[in-house]
């Protein structure tokens, strides 16, 4: 594989660490991995061909810790940074200081990241670029009474959204007028808390809605195509737990209108690399456009079952400055994937995670099943990172094959340990819940089965 | 030597890993191999060692571990403890090239008494003393690049530190 | 899934009794298996919903001892035996024995196994059926006088072959008159031992060659379908180890003929289930039909992967007597897919097995990469059975890009265990060789690998 | 050097896991190999238990198993060895319906003796005593569905036999 890097750095941990030091050994490039005191025992530190320690557990002080990521960088002589998802990956200052060391950082540029951080610059460069978007104000709001103003025109129920939110963190909701000024301060203060940054802005609240997004690949010259979508409706308080595509029961004009619609912001925008368009989809199908991700999502498997395009070695290629290899006609999406999260957490207290040594860990198998996974047997569950223990997703040509495959996978799941629980079990009921399995359901329906079975 | 370092520290690692229980004292020579695991419990083999964890090297920076308890059959070594690199960098034991080091072994050093500097992207970390205690040796050359928790000082603590 | 059984037992053991599980689970099926004392802690035993042990060790007492395996079914309420490869799976007695007692045989019905089985019937019927043969015998060859007729207007070099062998089992090669009436006498010998079945055939020796199997799949209302072809040339003493789809460096034309032809042999044979005709291929292009496997293939997965078909659901809805629900132009192969054996073998002292205790045991992962496997760390390498420990196999979409994953998927292989040795290492230079990465490669390939580098 | 050092750690864990119970204390030089492994537990140790391997069910078919070894805090039991079922099928203990059984508990054996049936496929395969005994139990009635090792009865073996 010429012309691409000698050797990459992996600013990650976990699963997808692993699942780029693998798209690096494929291309032939050298992996170099960074981690904490906590990871030293992790699969990825085996793998790679350098490691080297840049910290405690706390990720603030390790893989969140940038000069300690650039002198790793440096020491192994990397080329380029892939920084995956969560971390660092949506962090302009970062990408601009790795540009700044002579390291390509894998993910689009710093402006790009930056302007499609700001919720606030991003929905006006998208309204600008004819997405549509749900009614709210494009500033942000500063004042309790230049919120209730807005909020008047825009009509309750309404969502209040940390301008550098994202993710699903930093949102508060307002039902009606009355609970608005508290919402409104509650999420400002949030939002200050959590990303150093206090603005919020007001939108329409579509709930329950679809949560439904649209993988892009741009390049450096204005190439972009899209992937198809990925149904991420089953969250549970905005987190998501399953994805799938296609989206079951949305018509394909419908979709491929979206698809559009994030190809036409991804130039707008300039993007480059792999990027993820969120919609949400309302009962009577009309959709709006929401955010977007700046980096490769904990989703894409289910993206690469169905097109066979590898999105990470897609990455590295665009970040080495290669055109795009496929044209939208070369994206020829094949039958029906679904992931679903196995984290290391008790669903019976509301989904609390529960870190502890892993004495049994094993995973599913066989024909059509793929898992991403960084745990073992032996190893542990951190708790100074997210509880995500496996990935395990499935592809069948069609969607009933599809979950049965799925309920197959998660039935040879065996994970123990003192203290250690796992949503596997919950994860079968929603597989199991007529919403699901009819292919009718939304944002709302982990709440419901949560009531219907409260465990 | 740094390299031998190295294996030795992964070799502790890998040691440790693949044992189901850990040891109470864990000794690994180098020059030709020794290793050396006890597990024994509460009666006294020798003066049992102050209550310290085992070292996981990378050694929690700042915090110092036990890396040579007394042997039993030798005669009785200073124990020391290490200072590990509290950060990813470069390890400068001067402040400017040509000066004399911050210590020298032998020296006696005081808790946050600066012993040398981590260099890491520009920005100068101090590395500085954790206790009371001597410097028995300095285990990594000047310019040398370090790991977060590299050791790279032996200490031998003061009793009364 | 109506329809199909109530429950399946499966008279096998290894990675295809799990495989096989794994299609029951899928299809709503329950699980039944038999086991020998010697499996007693495999993982299959475990998986199913029933397990019975049914004999020691020894493949005779348990495997193989047809009223233990019909009492097992018996007591199991079995509807359906699926016999999966080796074994009892080409045995025609035992699928007859299995309709007298009311137990669907998954596989062919038993005269047609009787008739492909015995090569002598086998080669008249494909020969009728128009499939181009090798020239040699039609019926077996009762002298050694006889034989040197027949060879002369044959002419050398040739292959003396049991009529009731198969698989690579029971095959002779005279290179010149002179060794003819030796090779014929030890044939005949070993066809005795075998198969308790002396007669032998002379057939036109093909070699080196490129070894082509398609595979089909055809109901029992006379529908058949191909799914492609697979290059199996890498093999040592006719034993495979490395096979990929499609075939390369061969033409399509050529290879639409070679299936179409076995279209035509499964419709002549009255075949049902899923089966696969074996092919010569020589340097010319020129191909010739050698055997057809009257069972699922332990190479399956290759065309699984590139078909998004699982055969073994097929062949159970086939067994219930459902239709095909496939027509030819639902078969559109996508990619290229490679399997490598990870056999339990020392390369070094000529692929002898290394039975033994698995101490470590860990398998490839991560996108588009596929094991299939019955093995785990603490488990262990039975002396008793073949020693197939691990079918690695890769997907992507293009052959380069499928090597560089197959080399990725296989330093990922980790097993090691007190005298276990396994394969990997020459696989991986199996891969490495100009020959095969060229995919200009024949049964010839391992052979010169270890001339040319003898360990 | 740094080779001999992973051989080494190698060696540990091999040995570690090649062992029953874990020493107190394990040395392994190398340089011509020293291998000190030590598991005395500061008192002496208690009398060993009488050595007997557990069944594993299902046992080997046609060998006796022991299943009871003497208890230690309860009064001495016979020690019995089982007969195991020598196919699956279905386990008859007479020769047809209504007839006396081929032998009742507390019956003596002689090897080669027929104590049962098993019907495979319409075949009968007979269960045959393998040793001089007394019958103590019958573990399993009379057309039950067995599989191929299953212990069919309990036999206090004849000291003698």
């Amino acid at each position: 594989m010429s012309g691409v890097f000698g050797t990459v750095l992996i600013a990650n941990r976990g699963e997808i660490a692993l699942r780029i030091a693998r798209a690096c050994r494929e291309l032939g490039v050298k992996v170099a991995v960074v981690y904490s005191t906590e990871d030293a025992g992790t699969e990825v530190v085996r793998y790679a061909d350098r490691a080297v320690c840049i910290g405690p557990g706390a990720a603030k002080h390790s893989y969140l810790n940038i000069p300690a990521v650039l002198e790793a960088a440096r020491m192994v002589g990397a080329d380029a940074v892939h920084p995956g998802y969560g971390f660092l990956s949506e962090n302009a200052d970062f990408a601009e200081l790795c540009a700044a060391e002579g390291l390509t950082f894998i993910g689009p540029p710093p402006h790009v990241i930056e302007a499609l951080g700001d919720k606030s610059s991003c929905r006006s460069l998208m309204a600008g670029a004819g997405l549509p978007m749900l009614p709210g104000t494009l500033e942000s709001v500063e004042t309790s009474a230049e919120a209730q103003e807005a909020a008047e025109a825009i009509g309750w129920p309404l969502v209040v959204k940390a301008v550098a939110g994202g993710g699903g963190r930093g949102i508060g909701v307002s039902r009606t007028p009355d609970d608005l000024p508290s919402v409104y301060r509650e999420t400002r203060r949030h939002a200050s808390a959590l990303f150093g940054d206090g603005r919020v802005y007001l939108e329409r609240y579509l709930s329950p809605a679809r949560h439904v997004e649209i993988q892009v690949l741009a390049d450096a010259y204005g190439n972009v195509v899209h992937l198809g979508e990925r149904d991420c409706s089953v969250q549970r308080r905005h987190q998501k737990l399953v994805e799938e595509t296609p989206a079951p029961a949305l018509s394909r004009d419908l979709l491929d209108d979206m698809a559009a619609h994030a190809v036409q912001g991804a130039k707008a925008a300039g993007y480059v690399g792999a990027g993820t368009f969120e919609f949400l989809v309302d009962a009577a199908g009309g959709f709006a456009f929401m955010e977007v991700n700046c980096r490769i999502q904990v989703e894409h498997p289910v993206t690469e079952l169905v097109t066979g395009i590898d999105l990470v070695q897609e990455q590295i290629r665009i970040a080495a400055g290669h055109p795009l290899r496929l044209r939208q006609e070369d994206v020829v999406p094949r039958g029906v994937a679904i992931e679903c999260r196995v984290n290391a957490e008790d669903a019976a207290r509301d989904f609390a995670p529960t870190p502890g040594r892993l004495e049994e860990f094993a995973v599913p198998a066989g024909p059509f099943v793929r898992v991403d996974t960084h745990a073992c047997a032996g190893g542990s569950v951190s708790a100074f990172y997210d509880s995500l223990l496996a990935k395990v997703s499935v592809w069948a040509p069609d969607r009933g094959a599809a979950l049965a495959r799925m309920r197959r996978a998660l039935g040879e799941v065996r994970i123990a340990g003192p203290g250690v629980r796992t949503t596997t079990a919950f994860l079968e009921s929603v597989l199991a819940s007529p919403g699901f399995r009819a292919g009718r359901y939304d944002t709302g329906l982990v709440e419901r089965l949560r009531q219907e079975d409260p465990r | 030597m740094r390299e031998l370092l190295g294996a030795a520290q992964a070799g502790v690692l890998d040691l440790l890993n693949g044992l189901s229980r850990q040891p109470r004292t864990l000794r690994l020579a180098v020059g030709p191999v020794t290793i050396e695991l006890d597990w024994s419990e509460g009666q006294a083999p020798a003066a049992p060692p102050p209550a310290a964890a085992l070292p996981t090297a990378p050694a929690q920076a700042g915090h110092a571990s036990q890396v040579e308890p007394a042997g039993q059959s030798t005669p009785p070594e200073e124990e020391t403890v290490t200072l590990a690199a509290p950060s990813v960098g470069v390890f400068y034991r001067a402040p400017e090239p040509g000066a004399p080091p911050f210590v020298a072994e032998g020296d006696t050093v005081v808790p946050g008494q600066k012993v040398g500097l981590i260099e890491a992207m520009k920005l100068m970390i101090p590395v500085e003393a954790d206790r009371k205690g001597r410097i028995a040796a300095c285990l990594q050359p000047d310019g040398m690049a370090v790991e977060y928790g590299q050791p790279l000082f032996a200490v031998v603590p003061d009793e009364g530190g």
